[in-house]
């Protein structure tokens, strides 16, 4: 039935070089870090194989310089790192959001703080990856459960860059990125794949990069186009040449804040199980999904009214989604392996945040549907 | 219909345990249209210690991924074997060799002890092979997958000058499996 | 080797993990693997005490211990 | 495209001027010696990237009419490697100041001559931080005042041709603004040259660096370029070695350029593909 | 009265730096930014004075480096930059957040994202410092909007960066830290300083630089002494050796979020002015809570109930203090430079969020009374 | 203090030992050698700092019985800035891997040097990012593989005794593992070196770069030390000019100390108080 | 019980209104028990164009830094007269050098307009202490603070050498403010 | 000066910073601050059009422009 040059078993990690590929990407910069490094291992081989570019950089902070310079020559790019290298990113991450300029950022989570528990599974930089850059922003940030949804959210995170000129972070994590399983890989237009819009502004006419159309998106033109234009971190006028004059700072800074938080729902990705008629949800993201879905669905099985918000976009957060989702039920449950990032938003996010609970798990092992399952009990008054 | 199988592949770093597990798996999943998960330990305890691989194998999607109880045990050091036997589900499988373990039979488990890599090294003469013979004895026994499959799997990784070799270590496997079986 | 000299090899088992420089540079072939594959004194008359593997043994499993005469313990 | 006899306005966005610099500030000539490189050499402005950092020196990536990426401080080159590597028809032009060159960019700046990449980095050397208003760099040298430095400085600096030069870069010239024919002809040899290459180019901050160290206004330091420094080699050095050399330190052809070497990989790699 | 050379007319960056010196600094490392900068260029000159030392590295990350090293050999240590430089700090800040590391860090906050708006005041940067870093981790941020307090809260952030072993954050903010107003420093003594908690293990006894004492606290060993033990970004037992014990990793993880998030009530600290029957809170910090308090005054004069609580510690946040303080006010208006950051933690905190309001300003300027004046009189219902 | 004969022992950290490096890697003969130096000059272990970074050179910090500051990736020399000029009376000893100290701490390097602070950097040069599972290091050079080159690298190596040389090292000096006595010796002078100073040991990754690169085992590896390496200088150099040599390459004592130094900073600073 | 006074200081950035501003808010602050605050106009901006420095005097707490409309403008330069003297607040005082700036009286201030500038050239004939002089107009004119106050502020922070020079540019302008006054 | 030939000294008093630079190192001595303290040519019969004011000048407010003669406009 399937061809199967177009099923593969393979990690995570390489799901996401796949979606990639799918979606175009042609530079990718990165700097080497567990449990990360897969990506660029496979771009290594598989990008010149296309007339591609793969480099490695002395560091994260060249890599993530060398995907921004990369994009504005007209390419689709990325970088790949774990929670150190994300940290080191942060003040290029900044410029990219500063000066809108399409990228993707893959950050395989390791356990942290600091060099942490670098070959063992969290999903502690929920947070980080909104907050990580100085200053106000927005930021899209993405996930996945299973190397299906890798490919997709990993095409869709391009698809994002490219409509938002913004960066875009794909928050995989250390089971999801490097357990095996299998790749259904779609035909070339199975999958949407958004390209870069640019200018139809004519050479010699004023083009101006900072002035978003009335459908909101600003198109690009090439470095090495006809359009001679200036990026810059600082807050810039229509043309992106510096400027402080207060008006210009804050309509600037709004639309940066705008562009994403006002898109959020069309912007949001999710999965549902089972919700219905569901007195408790689960709602997870990532592997934890996995042990939540697993969990529901032998609870299920046995009578039990639970079902599953699996979250694919965690940032902007998808508010409204998870309070509609959750108004009927008696207890919501947040499966995550932090101290609780995205439970907090969750509570902001329902009517009734005193029906939200934790099961978590942070100890570099994977939460799983027992460790649910007692929470469950607790909750329903049963003990453990 | 198949039950759920989950495996623990165990053994030292150069033993190709992984790779065998991840070839077991691929078939599975490419060759024999199942569900198929794979995953290890990670990192500098892998290098030095024991190495250990997880694979489970289904006709239904698998949701979480690790084993905890592994229904087949494979331990080609005996490290691994004192570490990891105790874990193994009640009446399942225990696949072991017999030059690198000595099974003390503490677990209830079915204990099957062969003579794997004497076997290689007496037929084929390279140690590099024995882990396809750990997969060859693994389905002979457990009937898994078919044979045929994995060897899809070696087309498509391995040069052609070392099919022959890998085919006749896999029948090997095979052979001594099936027979216990029988 | 010094006259009135036994050198001892202090070989740490556990340590040793086989990889077999002391026993390829050894300069006179003092050393050689066990059935475990980890290095062995089987020749310490040859030895001159020259400590080139423990020097190079990079897992700090060998010492070289020079002893005066057979009187000492 | 360009007319053949050379006027400023050309390759300028006349919009920023006057520009932002100090009056006396040595970074105008150092721009005003690039337009002119750029102008003789016939380059069409739509080619080139000038890719800058942050400083004082950095700004001049928004006064010339090429495309333009002003971007943070230090990581100019990792920018320009980006820029380069994936267009590699760009000629990728780096000017930074030597606090972003050599302080926080220090990395990037071996990185880059170690691959050869074909990119044009221009520190523009004040042995200061000008921007942030006076701060010793590592190229201030030691004895000197800053505002960092009150007790004078007793940080060394770096020899940054020889910087350069052991870290792999294939042409690595030196000049100063006093000597801006010099200035403009290395740049044009810098340019053209296949690989990475690097022009110090001494230039003053009277504001800080002149006025804290008493060395006078922009002409009294630009004196100084005139009798402090010698051509390579020159006989002066004999009696007074402390003379700083300038001209070309290194040019090396037979290194291959990092982009060409890249497209080899990518022609391995379609072949082998499978 | 006064003797005169305890009356400083100073900027609020040199503030810092007298009570940077009368807590005990003895070391500093850093790398110049506006508007910090003034903080390094006074310590370059005060502290060789008194024996102590000054550093200028190559960047911020060595600054945060040099300042880790130095703590362990038994000084008080601390450094200084903006946003940009303390994006490139985060690693390291969270590898003393791991090691528990005291040291003190002021980010004196310009216009972002990126390079921004450098020579302008803002407050975008609370978030970053409590969620900058990548992994799950606890915070102590602070900040004072006039020079005393600048002082009070600098001495105060060296003894909870020792009395927590933990990296303490000075979120000042461009117009603090550039403007010039009185200071009168206090004689030695008049404001308690704590001083580093050394064990006393002696030589020879098995001493465990992470294991709590019964009263939570760590006493250290520095770096020379008798004592020698390892510190390490990655997970690690109570002897500072790495580990990834599931066990040991999620106390530790717990420990290090614990031993901040569970002294929130004692660390808090705030001002409060006419609170006692105000129906209408400003909650603000920093500069803009100048304005706050100058509009509350004026209105105060006209009879409208108003009062202000002003936030000096902004993170562990203090949300008891907030929820009770508001709790009898009709309307809570946070008054801050940015898209809205510490209203978010007042919403999560008070009792009836719909009636938090938000008073921003993000255009580079300093909110003005009269813009907090426009938004009181529209939640009064009596338009602009 | 420390008794007379030599014992691995007294230390070492024997917790953890076996340590975690793979059969044969060079590391652990860098470990021995340290000790050993470290016995020789008779140190006391509570006056000695090793700040290391991350990568299996990096572990070295956790094996002995010194205080041990086990850093982030890059970074060992910034946090051992602080460490000494805080308090220079300790013996600050930093190892690094080829990665860790030229790739992503390449600028640490180069400022430490410059500086002339009286630290120890060892570069554990194995050509290749071992902890990571055998990416290219800026180290590895030209036409080598690695699993992020799988077509051959493109990138040039630095000379890293040139490098450390050019930067302002006062003590530059290189060995391999093979040498395990010339370690030692060069070790020793190192450590006793007042300034900066570099020692890079070449030393053997069977596990990625030897596999990788078809170099054999750690034994063929050692002989490819003893064969491919000659002493500074040595008349093999005329038929083989691609011979990597031996040896100290520098050794400058005229050069200030940077935390000697700034105590006279504090002294000018404590007159002039006022 | 005095006034609060917003002053606005303006010029370009060598004519020293920085350091006239600060000196002035110190003296009221450390000689003469008053709360002030100085504040000035940071970046790239400030070394090119017109500089500009607010000082707030006040006998009670100063909480708002920020001057919007300054009772007292002193302008140096042409350009910063322009650019400011349509914030002054009705009936203020405003404060230009004769030599650089020619008023317009577009606005409702008391305009003072003094030759401070050639005065200090002619009698001390260093353009140095310029700023001091137009500090004497100032407090001349405003009694602001005592000129005792400012020289208070002087002494610790100028060379002895150079007291004097000061204390005669401080009188030159006090004399010419307070002659305008009386 | 090359017969025939004239030199035009174009300076942009806008752009003119005043820095001296021009008229310092002018070998001829052709230029001068006028009231403003912006350069001004003085003497520009003197000029040999070296160019050097305009290669040095950091703002580029002086163009030197040769003309053929007087009867070019
Ligand atoms: C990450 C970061 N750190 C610090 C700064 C502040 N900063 C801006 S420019 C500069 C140095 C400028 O010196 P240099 O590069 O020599 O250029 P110059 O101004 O002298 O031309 C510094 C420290 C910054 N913008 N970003
Ligand atoms: C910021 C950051 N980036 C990347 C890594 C991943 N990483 C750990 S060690 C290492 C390189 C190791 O190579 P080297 O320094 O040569 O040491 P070796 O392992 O070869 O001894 C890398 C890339 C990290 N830990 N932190
Ligand atoms: S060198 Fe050491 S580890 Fe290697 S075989 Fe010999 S004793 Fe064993
Ligand atoms: S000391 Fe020398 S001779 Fe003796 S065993 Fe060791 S290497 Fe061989
Ligand atoms: S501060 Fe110095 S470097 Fe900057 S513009 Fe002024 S003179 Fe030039
Ligand atoms: S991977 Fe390489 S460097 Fe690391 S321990 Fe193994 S042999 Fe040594
Ligand atoms: S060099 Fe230029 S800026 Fe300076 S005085 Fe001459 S024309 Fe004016
Ligand atoms: S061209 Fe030469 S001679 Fe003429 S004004 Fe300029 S510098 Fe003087
Ligand atoms: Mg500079
Ligand atoms: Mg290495």
């Amino acid at each position: 039935m399937n061809n199967k040059n177009n099923i593969k078993f393979i990690q995570g990690n390489e799901a996401c070089v796949e979606g990639a590929i799918y979606a175009g990407l042609d530079f990718f910069a990165g700097y080497p870090i567990t449990p990360s490094t897969e990506i660029a291992e496979h771009l290594a081989s598989r990008l010149p194989q296309k007339g591609g570019k793969f480099i490695q950089m002395e560091d994260e902070i060249a890599s993530m310089g060398a995907v921004i310079g990369a994009s504005l020559t007209g390419h689709k790019v990325m970088t790949a790192t774990s929670g150190p290298g994300f940290s080191l990113k942060q003040e290029a991450l900044g410029y990219a959001c500063m000066a809108e300029i399409p990228c993707v950022i893959a950050n395989v989570q390791r356990g942290g703080p600091s060099t942490g528990n670098p070959t063992h599974v969290s999903q502690g930089d929920i947070n980080q990856a909104r907050w990580g850059t100085h200053g106000d922003h927005a930021i899209i940030a993405m996930t996945a459960s299973n190397h299906q949804d890798v490919f997709n959210i990993t095409v869709q995170a391009f698809n994002l860059a490219e409509t938002y000129r913004t960066p875009v972070i794909l928050l995989l994590d250390e089971v999801i990125g490097h357990m095996r399983e299998k790749l259904v890989i779609p035909e070339q237009g199975e999958i949407p794949v958004v390209e870069r819009l640019r200018t139809s502004v004519k050479k010699g006419v004023d083009y101006h990069p900072y002035l978003p159309r009335e459908d909101g998106r600003l198109p690009m033109s090439d470095f090495g186009g006809e359009h001679r234009y200036n990026v810059t971190g600082l807050f810039h006028d229509m043309w992106g040449f510096p400027s402080n004059d207060p008006k210009i700072v804050s309509e600037l800074l709004r639309h940066l804040v705008d562009k994403i938080e006002n898109n959020v729902n069309e912007i949001a990705m999710y999965k549902e199980y089972w919700l219905d008629d569901a007195d408790y949800i689960l709602i997870s993201y990532g592997s934890s999904a996995r042990s939540a879905v697993h969990m529901a669905r032998n609870r299920r099985a046995r009578g039990v009214k639970i079902g599953v918000l699996e979250l694919q976009t965690l940032w902007p957060f998808p508010a409204d989604i998870v309070r509609e989702k959750c108004a009927g039920a008696k207890a919501v449950i947040v499966v995550e392996m932090n101290m609780g990032q995205v439970v907090t938003q969750v509570k902001n996010a329902v009517d009734n945040p005193h029906n939200v609970f934790l099961a978590n798990r942070v100890d570099g092992e994977l939460i799983s549907p027992s460790d649910i399952k007692t929470l469950l009990r607790m909750i329903q008054g049963k003990g453990v | 219909m198949m039950e759920r199988s989950r495996l623990v592949f165990s053994g030292s770093g150069g033993q190709g345990i992984i790779t065998a597990s991840i070839i077991l798996a691929e078939a599975a999943v490419i060759y024999e249209n199942k569900n198929a998960i794979q995953s290890q330990s990670y990192g500098a305890a892998a290098r030095g210690g024991s190495t250990r691989s997880d694979v489970i194998i289904d006709d239904t999607e698998i949701f979480f991924p690790k084993v905890v109880q592994p229904n087949i045990l494979i331990s080609l050091t005996q490290e691994s074997y004192n570490k990891f036997a105790s874990i193994i589900r009640p009446g399942g499988l225990l696949l072991v060799d017999s030059k690198y373990v000595a099974v003390e039979k503490k677990v209830d488990a079915v204990h099957i002890n062969l003579p794997m890599y004497d076997t290689v090294m007496k037929e084929i003469g390279k140690p590099i092979v024995f882990n396809i013979c750990v997969l060859g004895a693994l389905i002979g026994v457990s009937k898994l997958i078919k044979p045929d499959s994995i060897l899809k799997v070696l087309e498509t990784t391995i040069a052609e000058d070392f099919m022959d070799m890998n085919k006749k270590a896999l029948d090997l496997g095979f052979e001594m499996g099936e027979k216990l079986r029988g | 080797m010094e006259k009135g000299k036994t050198v001892k090899h202090l070989i740490d088992k556990e340590w040793c993990k086989g990889c077999g420089i002391c026993i390829h540079f050894c300069p006179k072939k003092v050393l050689a693997f066990d059935e475990q594959e980890k290095a062995d004194a089987v020749r310490p008359e040859d030895c001159i005490a020259c400590r080139l593997c423990e020097l190079r043994c990079p897992d700090l499993a060998i010492q070289i211990i020079e002893q005066d005469g057979e009187n000492e313990q | 495209m360009t007319k053949e006899r050379f006027d400023f306005k050309d390759y300028i966005r006349p919009r920023f001027f006057p520009h932002m610099w100090c009056p006396g500030c040595g970074h105008g000539i150092v721009l005003s010696s690039l337009l002119r490189a750029v102008h003789e050499l016939g380059l069409d402005k739509n080619d080139i990237v000038i890719t800058s950092g942050i400083g004082c020196s950095s700004r001049i990536s928004g006064y010339v009419d090429f495309h333009s990426l002003h971007t943070i401080h230090g990581r100019a080159l990792a920018f320009a490697t980006g820029v380069k590597l994936s267009k590699p028809e760009l000629k990728a032009i780096v000017p930074m100041g030597d606090g972003d060159a050599l302080a926080i960019g220090g990395n990037h700046f071996i990185h880059a001559a170690r691959r050869n990449i074909d990119i044009t980095a221009i520190v523009m050397n004040n042995r200061i931080y000008g921007m942030t208003g006076g701060q010793f760099s590592p190229l201030s040298g030691s004895g000197k005042k800053a505002t960092t430095a009150p007790y004078k400085t007793i940080d060394r600096e770096f020899d940054i041709a020889d910087l350069a030069r052991s870290a792999g870069a294939t042409f690595v010239a030196r000049s100063t603004v006093f000597h801006a024919i010099e200035c403009k002809d290395l740049l044009k040899k810098a340019i053209t040259h296949k690989g990475f290459s690097v022009v110090e180019i001494l230039t003053q901050c009277p504001t800080y660096y002149g006025r804290k160290n008493k060395e006078g206004d922009a002409i009294q330091m630009m004196e100084g370029y005139k009798n402090n420094t010698v051509k390579i080699g020159s006989k002066k050095l004999e009696d007074n070695p402390n003379l700083i050399q300038r001209g070309i330190f290194v040019e090396k052809t037979d290194v291959p350029e990092y982009c060409e070497a890249y497209d080899k990989i990518i022609q391995t790699a379609m072949k082998g593909k499978a």
